[in-house]
C-alpha cells in the first residue's frame, strides 16, 4: 500500500464516517461540526489530486464560510442542548432502502463502465492559468460562467437580505 | 499521478457520500440539518467533477471550473436558504420541516 | 399589409390604447372608436368583396395571404375570405359595437372588462379570417378564454359556477376538436409529402374514408359543443344567465356561431364522406335540439334562461341545416347564424337593460312594463317577432330557406326530420308570446317599477342598430343570400364529388 | 290601356303609412295620424277601384275568358335552382274582387275609427297597426305565388295579434291575442308543411304554374299514397289547415270569439270582413289544384264548412255578448263559403259553388262589417258589450238602428238584399252535391235569421224603459257615414253580376234562380225572424222557458260546447305540464346532472388522491428520489439493451 493509497483510505474513511454521523447525530451542533470534518477531508482529497487552488477554496468558502453560516443560523433558531427525537422506524427503513438501492445502482454502473483517459499531456494547473482562463473570452475561456456566477452571487446576496429582513406584515 | 488509486474509488466514495446526503435529506426533520445534507450532496458531486478532470481530461479546466462554480452556487444557496429558514422560523417559530406543510391540497 | 389582417390588428391596437387610458370614460370611448373602425372595415370588406366578385374574380377565397410562422409543422397564418366569412365578419362587427354600447356604463374594472371583451372579439375575427386549421384553433381559444374572466368577474348570480362550467365544457369541446384537427393534419397528404393545416389544400385531397369516419365525430362534436348541440348544451343556460349583458350578446350572438361555422367549414367541408355516412346520427341530435330547446324554454321563469333555451333551439337549426348538405339548406344555415346572432344579441341587450332597471329577471315579478318603458317594450316585441319568424325580419328568411332547402332532400328520413323541426315555429311562438304577455302587457305588477326611465341614447343606438340590420336583412335578403350562394358553389361541388 | 304595374302601390301606400305613423306618430297630434291613415287608405281604395275596373272591363278579358295577369314581379329570395320566392302582383277575378272588398272595408273602418277611437290612448298606434294590417292583407290578396301568400299570411296574423292585444293592459285582451296568434300559428304550421310538400312535388311556388289545369305541375304526386290518400291530397289538406286556422273553421275556431277583445273596428275589419276570409280566398286561389288533384280534400272541406256553419249558428243563439254573437255568425257564414267551395266543380256552370262562395264572401264582407260597425256604435253609446244591459235603443240611435236592421235583413237572406242572392247560390250548389249538407245549410239559414233578430230585438226593442247612466246618443258623422255607405253596399251588392265576373275558369255563365230552393229558404228565414220577434220584441218569460226546456242543449251551446276547455286541457295540462315541465326537469337534472356528475366525479377523485400533495417536503423528495432511481434503472436496463 503506497502512501497515496493510505492517504486515500484515511480520507475516504473519514468522509464516510463523518457523513453518516452528520445525518444521524441527534445534536444539531455536533452535526455541523461533523459536516465541517467531512468538508475538510474533502479538501484533503483535492490536495491529493494536486488541485491546490480548489482545495484552498474548499477550505475557505465551504469549511470556513458556509459552516460558520450554518452554525450561526443554528444558534439563531435552536437550543444547543436540545436533542432531536428519534426518527421514525418506517421513515428510516424506507429512506435507507432508497439510499442503499441508489448506492448499489450507482456502484454497479460505475464498475461496468470503462473510462478512457485522453492521450494528451496534462496541463500545468497553477493559479495564473486558472486566473487567465477564468477571464478569457476566447476558446477555453470561462468568462461567461464567471459573469453568470457573479450575478448569481449578487442576486443571492440581495435575496438573502430581502428575505431575512423583518417584514411589516409578518405575523405567525 | 495518483498511481494505485483507480478512478472508480473516487467515484464510489462520492456516490456513497451522495446517498448518505440523500438519506439525511429524507430523514432529518430540522431544516438546517436538511441543508447540511444538501451540502453533502453538492460536495460529493464536486469530488466527481474533479476526479473526472484529473483522470480523464487532464489537459482541460472544465472540471475545476465546475467545481468552483458549484462551490459558489453552494455558498449562494446556503445564504438564501438560511435567510428563508430564518424567515420560516419567525413565521412558524419552528424549523421542523414536518410542521411547515401549508403548501398542500 | 394585407387588408384582412387589419381585422386582428385594429382590436389589438384598441386593447393597447385602452391600457393607456386614464379613466373609464376614456376607456369606453377608445373601445367604441376602435370597434366603430372595425365596423367600418367590415362594411368596406363587404363592398370590396362584392366588387371583386363583380369584376369576375371567381377564386374560392379572396384577399388571401399566407405566412409560415412555425415551419417545422408547417403551421401558417393563412387568411382569406369567401362570402360566408364576409357575412360572419359583418355580423361580428355589428354585434361587437352594439355590445360595447350596451355595456356603456360598466364602471367596475372597466379597463379590464373592455380589454377582455375586445380580446374576445379579436379571437372571433381571427377565427373567421383564417383558413389554417391550427391558427383557427388558436383564435378559437383566444375567444373562449376571456369568456371565463368576463363571466367570473362581471357576472351575476352563481357566476363562478357558470363560468367554470362554460369554460370547462368548451375546453372539453376544443380538446376533441384538437384531436380532429390533428387527424386532418396527419392525413392531409396521403402520398407522403408535406403535411398541411391549410383548409383549401386539405380540401383538394381526398382523405382516407376510414380516417374520415374516425375524425369526423371528433370535429363535429368539438364544434357542436360550442353550437350548443344536444346533449352538450347545458353550459348555455347557466353561462348566459350569469354573463354580463355584452358578454351574453357576444357569446350567443357570435361565439356560438363559431361552432356552426366550424362544423360547416371544417367537419363537413373537409370530411364529406363521413358527413354523408354519419350525418344521420347528428341529424337526430340536432332535430332533438331544435324541438327540445323550444320546449325547454316554455316553462322557464328567468328571461335569460328562456333566451338561452331558445338559442339552443335556433342554433340546433343551424347545425341541422348544415347536415342536410345541400346548397339551399346550407345557405339557410348561414343566414340563420347571422339572423340568430343579431336577434339574440338584441334580446340579451334588452334583457340586460331591463335587468339594469328592475334588478330582477324573473318574469313573474314583472308585468306591464310596456307602459313604463315603451321603447324597450316595443323593441322587445320586435325581437320576439323576429325570433318567431315574422316575415320582414331576418328570422323568417333564414328559417324558410332552411325548411325549404331541407325538404328538398331526396331521402325520406331527412324530410321527416324537417317536418319535426318545422314544428318548432309553433313552440317558439308559444314561449315568445308567453314572455311578451307576462312581461310587457297586462297591468303593472310592481309599484316600484312605475318610475323607471326609458332607454338612454346609447341604449337606443345599440338597439336601433340591431333592429335596422335585422329588418334590412329581412326585407331585402337577396344580395346576402346570393353572396352566400356563390361561395357555396365550390363547397357543394366538393360535397357531391365523391358520392 | 293603363299600366297595371301601378297596382304595386296598393300595398305599398299602407306600408309607408305604417312606417310613418309608427315611427313618428307620437310627435303628431293624434288626429293627424288618423287622418293620414284614412287618406292613405282612401287613395288605396280609389286605386283599387281603378285597377278592378281596368281588369274587369278593359284589360282582363281575352276571348271572353278572364286571364291571370302578372302586373309586377320581382325576385325576393333565391332558394334552389327551381324554387324562388317572388314578390309581385297577380291580378285575376278573385284578386280584383278582394282588392275591392279589402280596400273598401278598410277605408270605412279607418274613417269609422277616427270617431270610435277618439280620445283613446295609443290612437296613433292603432292607426299604425291598421295600416300594417291593410298592407299585409292587400299583399296577401295580390300574391303571385303561394310563398308570398304565406309571408303576408304571417303578417296579417301578427297585425291581428297586435290589434287584438291593443288594450294591452287588459289581461283578457292579452290572453285573447296570444290565443289567436298561437292557434293560427299552429294552423300555419300545417300550411307551411303543405307548401313544403307541394313545392317538393311540383317544384314551383307560382300560382299560375300551379293552377294551370293543362299544365304539368297539377298532375304531380297524384299516385303516391300515404295513409290511403295521395300525397297531393295531404299537401292540399295541410294547406287547407292553414286556411282553416285563419278562417276559424272547426276545430280551430276557438280564437275568433275571444278575438272580440280587440277594439270593435278591428273586429269589423279583421275578424269579420277580410282576414278571416283569407282561408276561403286561399282555397279559391288553389281551387284548380284541389279540384284536379285532391278531390277528397275538397270533400273534407265541404263537410268541415257545413259542420262549422251549423255548430257556430247553434252557439250564436245563446251568447249574450253582442260581439260574440256576431263572431259566431261570422264563423257560420264562413262555413257557408267553405262549403260552397267544397261542393263546387270546375268550369262553367259546374263551378257554381266557386262563384257562390266568392259572391257570398263579397256580400258578407259588406254586411258583416256593417253589423260590427253598428255594434260598435251601440257599444260606444252604451259602454257595454252585454245584450242584457241594452234595450230600446232605436229611439236614441236612429241611424244605427236603420243600418243595423238592413244588415240583419241581409244576413237573414231576405230578398232583395244582397245576402239573399249569394246564399241562394250556395244552397243551389249544395243541393246538387249532397242532400244532407243541403238540409244542414237550410237549417242554418233559419237559425241565422233567428239569432240575428234575437240580437236586433234585444238591443233595439226589448225593455223600452231601460234606464241608462248616460243617455245614449247617436255617434258622430265619421262613424255614421261608413254605416250608411256600407248599408247601401249591402243592399245593392247582390245585383253585381258575379256569374260574369268571378268564375272558376274565368268564363261567364248564365245565372238562374231555382225557385224550388229560393222560396223555402226565404220562408225559413222569415220564420226565424218571426220567432225571434215573438220571443224578444217585448220582454216576456219565453226565452227563459225555452232555455229550461232545452236545458242541456242550451247549456252546451252557451258554453260553446266546451271546446275551449278541451283546448285548455291540451295546452295547459298536456303541453305545459306533461311535456314542457318534464323537459325542463330532464334538462336540469338528467342532462345537466350528467355534466355536473362528471365534474363531481373528477372532484371526488381529486379529493381522494390529494393526500399525495401532503405538503411534507420529505415525502415529495422520497417520491422524487425513488422515481429518479426507477427511471435510471429503466433507462439503463431497458433502453440501452
Amino acid at each position: 500500500m503506497t502512501g497515496n493509497q493510505l492517504m486515500f483510505a484515511i480520507f475516504g474513511m473519514l468522509i464516510i464516517i463523518f457523513s453518516i454521523l452528520t445525518v444521524t447525530s441527534r445534536r444539531i451542533l455536533r452535526s455541523a461540526v461533523f459536516l465541517l470534518f467531512v468538508l475538510v477531508s474533502t479538501a484533503g482529497l483535492y490536495f491529493m489530486l494536486n488541485y491546490q487552488f480548489l482545495a484552498a477554496v474548499q477550505l475557505t468558502v465551504y469549511a470556513g464560510g458556509i459552516v460558520v453560516l450554518i452554525i450561526f443560523s443554528i444558534l439563531l433558531t435552536s437550543h444547543i442542548s436540545e436533542k432531536f427525537e428519534v426518527v421514525g422506524m418506517k421513515k428510516q427503513i424506507f429512506s435507507g432502502l432508497a439510499a442503499i438501492a441508489g448506492i448499489i445502482l450507482t456502484i454497479s454502473t460505475i464498475l461496468q463502465t470503462e473510462f478512457k483517459a485522453t492521450e494528451v499531456a496534462a496541463k500545468e494547473v497553477d493559479m495564473e492559468a486558472i486566473g487567465l482562463s477564468l477571464l478569457n473570452y476566447g476558446e477555453n475561456g470561462f468568462v461567461l460562467p464567471f459573469e453568470v456566477i457573479s450575478i448569481l452571487l449578487l442576486a443571492a446576496m440581495i435575496a438573502a437580505i430581502v428575505i431575512a429582513k423583518k417584514g411589516k406584515t409578518q405575523k405567525p | 499521478m495518483n498511481t494505485g488509486i483507480p478512478l472508480e474509488y473516487f467515484l464510489i466514495l462520492a456516490s456513497v457520500m451522495f446517498f448518505v446526503g440523500i438519506y439525511g435529506f429524507l430523514t432529518r426533520r430540522n431544516l438546517i440539518t436538511i441543508l447540511m445534507s444538501v451540502e453533502l450532496v453538492l460536495n460529493s458531486v464536486n469530488i466527481n467533477f474533479l476526479a473526472f478532470n484529473k483522470y480523464l481530461f487532464p489537459d482541460q479546466f472544465q472540471g475545476q471550473f465546475f467545481g468552483l462554480i458549484i462551490i459558489a452556487v453552494a455558498a449562494a444557496e446556503a445564504a438564501v436558504a438560511i435567510a428563508i429558514i430564518i424567515n420560516i422560523y419567525r413565521h412558524f417559530t419552528t424549523i421542523n420541516v414536518e410542521d411547515v406543510d401549508q403548501m398542500k391540497f | 399589409m394585407d387588408f384582412l389582417s387589419l381585422f386582428v390588428i385594429v382590436p389589438f391596437l384598441t386593447v393597447v390604447g385602452i391600457v393607456f387610458c386614464k379613466d373609464f370614460k376614456q376607456v369606453r370611448l377608445t373601445a367604441a372608436i376602435g370597434m366603430t373602425i372595425q365596423l367600418g372595415l367590415a362594411v368596406a370588406l363587404i363592398f370590396m368583396y362584392l366588387a371583386e366578385r363583380k369584376a369576375g374574380n371567381m377564386a374560392e377565397m379572396l384577399f388571401m395571404a399566407d405566412y409560415v410562422w412555425f415551419p417545422s409543422l408547417n403551421i401558417r397564418y393563412a387568411i382569406g375570405v369567401d362570402g360566408i366569412s364576409v357575412a360572419m365578419i359583418g355580423l361580428t362587427a355589428v354585434v361587437v359595437i352594439t355590445g360595447i354600447l350596451a355595456s356603456w356604463e360598466v364602471q367596475h374594472l372597466s379597463r379590464e372588462f373592455f380589454i377582455s371583451l375586445i380580446l374576445l372579439a379579436t379571437g372571433v375575427f381571427g377565427f373567421f379570417i383564417t383558413i389554417d386549421l391550427f391558427s383557427m384553433f388558436l383564435f378559437y381559444e383566444l375567444a373562449v378564454i376571456p369568456m371565463y374572466l368576463l363571466i367570473g368577474l362581471w357576472g351575476t348570480g352563481p357566476k363562478e359556477y357558470s363560468a367554470m362550467k362554460l369554460t370547462l365544457m368548451l375546453m372539453g369541446g376544443s380538446a376533441l376538436l384538437l384531436v380532429g384537427i390533428f387527424g386532418l393534419y396527419f392525413n392531409s397528404n396521403p402520398d407522403g409529402g408535406q403535411l398541411t393545416f391549410h383548409i383549401l389544400e386539405i380540401s383538394k385531397v381526398h382523405i382516407d374514408p376510414m380516417a374520415q369516419r374516425f375524425f369526423f365525430p371528433f370535429t363535429f362534436v368539438g364544434f357542436g359543443v360550442l353550437g350548443a348541440m344536444f346533449p352538450l348544451h347545458t353550459w348555455s343556460p347557466d353561462g348566459h344567465s350569469s354573463a354580463p349583458t355584452a358578454v351574453s350578446m357576444l357569446h350567443a350572438g357570435v361565439l356560438m356561431k363559431l361552432g356552426g361555422y366550424g362544423c360547416f367549414r371544417v367537419a363537413i367541408f373537409l370530411m364529406p364522406d363521413a358527413a354523408h355516412e354519419l350525418g344521420w346520427i347528428f341529424l337526430i341530435l340536432t332535430t332533438i335540439s331544435v324541438v327540445y330547446g323550444a320546449f325547454g324554454a316554455i316553462q322557464q321563469k328567468d328571461l335569460k334562461y328562456i333566451n338561452a333555451y331558445s338559442s339552443v333551439s335556433h342554433c340546433g337549426l343551424v347545425l341541422f341545416a348544415i347536415l342536410m348538405m345541400n346548397k339551399t339548406s346550407m345557405n339557410g344555415a348561414i343566414l340563420q347564424m347571422i339572423s340568430h346572432g343579431l336577434m339574440t344579441a338584441l334580446f340579451f341587450a334588452l334583457i340586460g337593460m331591463i335587468y339594469g332597471r328592475t334588478h330582477t329577471r324573473l318574469i313573474n315579478e314583472m308585468g306591464g312594463l310596456m307602459k313604463i318603458i315603451p321603447f324597450l317594450g316595443v323593441v322587445y316585441v320586435i325581437a320576439g317577432l323576429a325570433s318567431l319568424g315574422l316575415p320582414g325580419l331576418s328570422g323568417f328568411v333564414a328559417e324558410m330557406t332552411i325548411f325549404i332547402g331541407s325538404f328538398q332532400h331526396t331521402d325520406t328520413f331527412h324530410r321527416v326530420c324537417t317536418i319535426v323541426a318545422t314544428s318548432s315555429i309553433v313552440i317558439t311562438a308559444v314561449y315568445i308570446l308567453r314572455v311578451v304577455g307576462i312581461l310587457l302587457m297586462g297591468p303593472i305588477k310592481n309599484k316600484e317599477f312605475e318610475n323607471l326611465g326609458d332607454a338612454k341614447w346609447f341604449e337606443r343606438l345599440s338597439l336601433g342598430t340591431l333592429v335596422v340590420v335585422i329588418a334590412s336583412i329581412g326585407l331585402a335578403p337577396l344580395w346576402l343570400s346570393n353572396m352566400i350562394n356563390d361561395s357555396l358553389v365550390p363547397i357543394i361541388e366538393k360535397l357531391t364529388m365523391n358520392l | 290601356m293603363m299600366d297595371l304595374s301601378i297596382s304595386i302601390w296598393i300595398p305599398l301606400i299602407p306600408l309607408f303609412m305604417f312606417l310613418l305613423i309608427g315611427l313618428f306618430g307620437h310627435r303628431f297630434k293624434p288626429l293627424v295620424s288618423g287622418v293620414m291613415g284614412t287618406i292613405g287608405l282612401g287613395v288605396v281604395a280609389i286605386l283599387s277601384y281603378t285597377i278592378a275596373y281596368q281588369y274587369f272591363f278593359v284589360q282582363g278579358k281575352v276571348d271572353g275568358v278572364y286571364h291571370k295577369i302578372i302586373a309586377f314581379n320581382t325576385v325576393w329570395l333565391n332558394l334552389t335552382d327551381k324554387l324562388h320566392i317572388d314578390l309581385g302582383v297577380l291580378l285575376d277575378p278573385i284578386a280584383a274582387m278582394m282588392l275591392v272588398v279589402v280596400s273598401t272595408v278598410s277605408f270605412m273602418v279607418h274613417l269609422y275609427s277616427i270617431g270610435y277611437m277618439h280620445g283613446e290612448k295609443g290612437f296613433h298606434r292603432f292607426f299604425a297597426f291598421l295600416s300594417l294590417f291593410s298592407f299585409s292583407m292587400l299583399g296577401l290578396v295580390l300574391a303571385t305565388n303561394i310563398f308570398q301568400m304565406y309571408i303576408f299570411w304571417e303578417l296579417v296574423g301578427v297585425s291581428s295579434f297586435l290589434l287584438i292585444g291593443f288594450y294591452y293592459t287588459k289581461p283578457s285582451a292579452v290572453a285573447a291575442s296570444k290565443k289567436a296568434f298561437i292557434v293560427t300559428r299552429f294552423a300555419d304550421l300545417g300550411f307551411l308543411i303543405g307548401i313544403l310538400i307541394l313545392s317538393f312535388i311540383t317544384g314551383t311556388f307560382d300560382f299560375i304554374t300551379l293552377t294551370d289545369t293543362s299544365g304539368e305541375a297539377i298532375r304531380q304526386g297524384a299516385t303516391i299514397g300515404f295513409l290511403g290518400m295521395s300525397v297531393m291530397t295531404w299537401a292540399m289538406l295541410l294547406i287547407f289547415m292553414g286556411g282553416a286556422g285563419k278562417s276559424a273553421m272547426f276545430p280551430l275556431h276557438i280564437w275568433l270569439p275571444d278575438a272580440m277583445e280587440g277594439p270593435t273596428p278591428v273586429s269589423a275589419l279583421i275578424h269579420a270582413a277580410t282576414m278571416v276570409v283569407a282561408g276561403v280566398y286561399l282555397v279559391a286561389r288553389m281551387f284548380p289544384v284541389f279540384h284536379t288533384s285532391a278531390p277528397h280534400a275538397l270533400e273534407i272541406i265541404a263537410w268541415i264548412g257545413g259542420f262549422t256553419s251549423l255548430f257556430a249558428a247553434v252557439i250564436a243563439c245563446t251568447q249574450l255578448d253582442i260581439k260574440r254573437v256576431l263572431a259566431f255568425s261570422t264563423l257560420s257564414q264562413i262555413g257557408y263559403m267553405m262549403l260552397a267551395l267544397g261542393v263546387s266543380g270546375y268550369g262553367g256552370e259546374e263551378g257554381l259553388g266557386f262563384m257562390a262562395s266568392n259572391f257570398h264572401l263579397f256580400t258578407h264582407a259588406m254586411f258583416k262589417a256593417l253589423l260590427f260597425l253598428g255594434a260598435g256604435a251601440v257599444i260606444h253609446a252604451v259602454h257595454s258589450n252585454v245584450m242584457n244591459e241594452m234595450g230600446g235603443l232605436r229611439k236614441y240611435l236612429p241611424i244605427t238602428h236603420i243600418t243595423f236592421l238592413i244588415a240583419c235583413l241581409t244576413i237573414a237572406g231576405v230578398p232583395p238584399f244582397s245576402g239573399f242572392w249569394s246564399k241562394d247560390e250556395i244552397l243551389v250548389a249544395a243541393f246538387h252535391f249532397n242532400k244532407i249538407l243541403f238540409a244542414v245549410e237550410y237549417a242554418v239559414a233559419g237559425l241565422t235569421a233567428f239569432y240575428m233578430f234575437r240580437l236586433y230585438f234585444t238591443v233595439f226593442w226589448g225593455k223600452d224603459d231601460r234606464h241608462y247612466h248616460h243617455t245614449p246618443h247617436e255617434s258622430p258623422l265619421t262613424m255614421t257615414i261608413p254605416l250608411m255607405l256600407l248599408a247601401v253596399a249591402s243592399i245593392f251588392a247582390g245585383f253585381i253580376p258575379f256569374t260574369e265576373l268571378v268564375t272558376s275558369d274565368g268564363a261567364a255563365f248564365e245565372p238562374h234562380i231555382d225557385y224550388m230552393i229560393a222560396v223555402p229558404s226565404v220562408l225559413i228565414g222569415i220564420v226565424g225572424i218571426i220567432v225571434a220577434m215573438v220571443m224578444y220584441r217585448k220582454e216576456n218569460g219565453m226565452p227563459e222557458k225555452m232555455a229550461n226546456n232545452l236545458k242541456y242543449l242550451y247549456k252546451w251551446s252557451f258554453n260553446k260546447f266546451y271546446i275551449d276547455e278541451v283546448y285548455m286541457f291540451i295546452t295547459k295540462k298536456i303541453i305545459f305540464n306533461y311535456i314542457s315541465r318534464p323537459v325542463a326537469w330532464f334538462d336540469r337534472h338528467i342532462i345537466d346532472g350528467t355534466m355536473n356528475g362528471i365534474a363531481g366525479v373528477t372532484n371526488l377523485v381529486s379529493f381522494e388522491i390529494r393526500g399525495f400533495q401532503s405538503g411534507q417536503l420529505q415525502k415529495y423528495a422520497f417520491v422524487f428520489v425513488t422515481s429518479a432511481l426507477a427511471l435510471v434503472l429503466a433507462f439503463i436496463y431497458l433502453w440501452t439493451n
